[in-house]
């Protein structure tokens, strides 16, 4: 039975509702609305508004009720409809939740999961478009979570709900419609390793989010060609995977980190520089990146596309990596 | 309808011609987004007409104007060029901001006319700033600053609202109450839904308006200018509604039918249609002609934007800073 | 002073210590900073001790309460022991916070003490949000939310307080109104400045209470505790006043010394040392004793903080996040 | 005569308001008091309330009004007392003053300057220790600086009031009471080039701000021990100097980036990055990096020593990078 990323988010929320009972969502237009992507349709019926709480316009005040609220033992779901507007609750995710546990010596947490959309792709222009994930996972104290598969989008959530710290997960706008079989093996997943969506022997592509199928599509390409690229699914952006990635660079000792946040100073920047760090002398080659293009991003689809990595241009790259460009 | 007291035939029937306008332009908006056309987030005014023709008649041509994403209806009332703004939903070079903004980003710089913001509450400290630009610079403009009901909820209204009245500067606050933020009734997001009284809680003058009447629109609109001209800043509550759905992604289980159709009973263009002719101020004739008018306005503006370029991609990196002076580097 | 109704003697006396180990206690504060001990900010309750005192003894054990970096008041009242708040001025592992937070950060889990909040306006909601659990919860308890007038110019408080009535959550909201937020004066911030108006513009019952009355605080938190205990949050707004500078770092040059004399002459300590006589409740030998049992107090905090450790430097990335399961990665 | 960082931030602050009748200065507690800093005392007597605006508690709308004055034609200096707090302004920062010009299609610009302290060091704790001008450093649209030196401080406001962008200055906290001679050759400064503060042969540490004089005092310890280490002085954060990298690296070969922001996704990682990119071959070791340690900045001194970067440990990571460690 197929199912799309969407269903599998909303799967989660159940999982969660039904089997935390401390759990509740809380968000703008979660309830009678049913979400802005559609993901807790119908969650109002099943679980009424105590649960599924619509909130205001107030990004900063809901969010900072979210970190209250789990430091007065809840667990609560903040969702925020998009990163483009969690910019408004920074203050609350960063100077609270991020750092209560280290000001109070250890004493408190604030067990909270902060969901939210994320990305470009649906000419939403330069408001509605941004990649915050990466930028996010520069703050100590936060755990952040890009779902990529159907199985990740399912289980992900209800692992962040254990977790006795802050978690943020961005879900990419672009892969809510995305369909596909979850795999029956998988009952949960763990919120620490970066996975091997593709083996390969020449090149790893490291990456994350939408930018995992964009490169499995590249890697296809240049399967045709001979160069045999692994596809490394970042999965957790902090804290990162060390381990995975020295493992894929002792394989291929090459690099490709593909990311769909803007260039300077982006997550690509720390994956190239780890690296660097973690095994420098098994590289053949100098680590390279593709990013969106540092602009805001532009409405018309031509130049919408050209801004972000795309499998054409993803494949290019790898091959100048390889040499072969 | 209220009475109409200064109103004359000409008035009233421009007043007509640019709801008319924002009305057919919009139901072609849908059409093409259909079509595929025009893509990302499209916001219809489908009735609000009323609230921007009637606020921006009341402003002279060196006032400013700050929107919201559903800004086609104030764009097109202040008066540019229904090309153009077509060309920007179609992401030409020919659009309005050259069509990198889109629908939710129209600006024209010439017009005062500053966006287009997506960012709900975003635009009203930008026009609490341009106030304060005019008021030092000794400039006699009156910036009028739209947003929904819906952005009261966010701090930024209160820290904006706080700050024009401390400051006595020449805002028009008009907040477009058309009871819903997305599918979130206003009950559902204020203790108090009384936009007008919060205003008067920054001290400022607000008055609650019927927002399906252009005439009282314009009228209550005429005092605010006035008021903000003077130097002070106030708050207009206009009460509306929007007929059709939040975005092209909403399927409205928030609402029922009922209600859309009691409100649609007071559609603004029939409104004045109807106390038009009673006093005699507009003829079936005029009405007609303006229909043509306006179908001829919006087939012209949908052939600009086909006409339209696109911008190649190599220009992508433009417009993120100004261009520097390559001497300077030296 | 108001009446006393129904204050006894040992509430008196009990108020008085209170307040005076605070004073205290912050006095010897002011030393241990020129001597280097304590750094950083350091904000000073000197003036305001009757709002702490009065407020939080309206409190059950059970309650919650947050505050701002002006807290050493609310810690002490709220029975914090002093030589932990100090340990924590001196960034010691015994300290109320392991050392970490100093003077802006005190926290006390067991107590239901959170903090300590060093962002203007940043704990209103995490206030907000406490009251939330409780009634999630089905728990009987209120919290209490501190924080300066000057908090109200940010959109956080707009949007917490409207929350809380929208909810109708039991929070508490304390406004320490002193009149300065740093050096600017309240009229110089709001266009506003009842601040008890402004939360009845969220439909929530607000006061005015005299804030160097700790009998008239108690009394009103009283009344203001009752009604979030019925599932209804409130404001209490305190007017008081600092008598000492904003922190260790200003020259005070916004407000002259005559202003700071006539609030002096108001101190609450020494009012309420005059009515408790006046009433036969208090008398000078039991204030010199508190005098001497505070004293003692204060001598064994420092004695305490002095013999405290410092954690060692290996520490250093402790509490970021809980320690995790080794097993996990498995 | 010596003056200090203050000082020079305060004559830069008189030049722009004497010079530009449209400049004024805007934030909390800039006038009657005096900034929290001490940087605008005695403005508001030369200047009068008009011109040295106090503000409520009310960063986002501020922010915000100054962005809309710089639209109106005013050239608007903001002070956010601290970055701290600047997350509050976040959204007005990134989604209008850095997007106005894209959205706009080049119609419009927000010529708008917001100045900050920044940095830790003097035992603020948590929520009042952050560095974050390297993760501002991300955002296409803003131009990002870091004075480190007294003629920074004295000229590159006037610089930035002349731009047709943001730009954001940041001064370092611990910087103001630095005092020196102004160089009186110095009569203005560019806002493009990264600076050589000190020449050196074997080793390039990169760095900003705090870190410079931590550098230079590394390295005069270096140099008695026979490394000879030259300090570049990055000044822009955004965009970066990419000619002045190379040119570096060409001369020493070894590269460590000094950043007091946090390590992950920070700064450091875009310098590591681009020297990669840009002179890999030139490289004779991997470039590190040295920056604060993962952790909210702790309150006692020497836990907050511990967590930055010191001369010390600056001097132990260049050993190392050298091989000598
Ligand atoms: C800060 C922010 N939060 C959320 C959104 C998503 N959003 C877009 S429009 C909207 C509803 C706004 O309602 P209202 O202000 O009443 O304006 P209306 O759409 O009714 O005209 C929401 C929640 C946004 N654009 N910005
Ligand atoms: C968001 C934010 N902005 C600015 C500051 C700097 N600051 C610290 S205290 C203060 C004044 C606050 O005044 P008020 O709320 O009246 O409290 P009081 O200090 O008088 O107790 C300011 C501006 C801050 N800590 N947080
Ligand atoms: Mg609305
Ligand atoms: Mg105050």
């Amino acid at each position: 039975m197929t199912v799309s990323y969407r269903e599998c988010c909303k799967l989660a929320l159940r999982q969660c509702l039904d089997q935390e009972p401390r759990a509740f969502l809380m968000g703008e237009d979660v309830a009678a609305y049913g979400g802005c992507y559609a993901v807790s349709k119908g969650l109002l019926d099943l679980y009424g508004p105590e649960r599924i709480r619509d909130t205001p316009l107030s990004e900063s005040a809901f969010v900072g009720v979210g970190i209250g609220a789990a430091m007065g033992g809840m667990r609560p779901i903040v969702e925020v409809m998009t990163c483009n507007f969690s910019l408004l609750a920074l203050d609350q995710i960063i100077n609270n939740a991020a750092t209560l546990r280290h000001m109070s010596g250890g004493q408190l947490g604030a067990p909270v999961v902060i969901r939210m959309a994320t990305g470009a792709g649906r000419q939403l222009a330069a408001q509605h478009s941004h990649s915050f994930e990466g930028w996010y996972a520069h703050i100590p104290g936060l755990r952040i979570l890009a779902p990529a598969t159907l199985e990740d989008a399912r289980f992900m959530l209800p692992a962040a709900l254990r977790e006795q710290d802050p978690v943020m997960i961005f879900e990419h706008i672009f892969l809510y419609n995305q369909e596909g079989e979850l795999d029956a093996k998988v009952t949960a997943v763990d919120l620490e390793r970066a996975a091997v969506r593709r083996r390969g022997a020449h090149l790893s592509i490291l990456t994350y989010g939408a930018g995992v199928q964009k490169s499995l599509t590249a890697a296809e390409a240049l399967a045709a060609e001979g160069l045999d690229v692994e596809v490394i699914d970042l999965r957790v952006l902090r804290p990162l995977d060390d381990a995975a990635l020295i493992d894929t660079v002792k394989r291929t000792h090459r690099v490709l980190v593909v990311d769909e946040g803007w260039r300077s100073g982006g997550l690509s920047a720390e994956l190239v520089t780890r690296v660097c760090e973690l095994c420098f002398d098994e590289l053949d080659a100098p680590p390279a990146r593709l990013c969106t293009a540092e602009v805001p991003i532009p409405y018309p689809k031509h130049l919408e596309d050209a801004a972000l990595p795309q499998p054409a241009t993803i494949a290019a790259a790898a091959r100048r990596v390889c040499g072969r460009g | 309808m209220t009475a109409l007291p200064a109103l004359d035939g000409p008035t009233a029937l421009e007043l007509y011609r640019e709801m008319l306008l924002i009305r057919r332009f919009e139901e072609r908006c849908v059409e093409l987004y259909g079509a595929g056309k025009i893509r990302g987030f499209l916001h219809l005014y489908d009735g609000e007409e009323a609230v921007a023709v009637g606020v921006l008649r009341a402003l002279a041509h060196h006032d400013a104007v700050v929107a919201t994403y559903r800004e086609h209806g104030q764009a097109l009332a202040r008066g540019l060029p229904a090309g153009e703004v077509m060309a920007e939903l179609f992401g030409k070079r020919e659009g309005s901001s050259g069509g990198r903004g889109g629908s939710m980003h129209v600006f024209d710089a010439k017009r005062r006319f500053y966006g287009g913001n997506a960012i709900v509450g975003g635009g009203i400290p930008i026009a609490v700033g341009l106030a304060l630009a005019d008021k030092l610079l000794a400039r006699p403009n009156v910036t009028v600053c739209f947003f929904g009901e819906g952005a009261v909820a966010e701090g930024e209204f209160h820290e904006s609202l706080n700050l024009a009245s401390l400051w006595r500067l020449p805002v028009v606050f008009v907040c477009e109450n058309n009871l819903y933020a997305m599918g979130s009734a206003l009950d559902v997001d204020e203790a108090e839904t009384d936009v007008a009284a919060k205003a008067r809680g920054y001290r400022m003058a607000a008055e609650r308006v019927d927002g399906m009447d252009v005439v009282a629109v314009l009228a209550a609109a005429r005092r605010a200018v006035e008021i903000a001209r003077k130097g002070a800043p106030c708050l207009l509550e206009m009460r509306t509604y929007r007929f059709r759905a939040h975005s092209m992604f909403d399927s409205q289980g928030y609402r029922d039918k009922a209600e859309i159709e009691r409100w649609r009973a007071r559609d603004p263009l029939t409104a004045l249609a109807h106390t038009g002719k009673a006093h005699g101020l507009l003829d079936d004739a005029a009405l007609a002609a303006a229909e043509v008018a306006v179908q001829r306005e919006v087939d012209d503006a949908v052939a600009f934007a086909e006409r339209g370029t696109l911008e190649p991609p190599e220009h992508l990196t433009r417009h993120v800073t100004a261009p520097r002076d390559p001497g300077r580097r030296a």
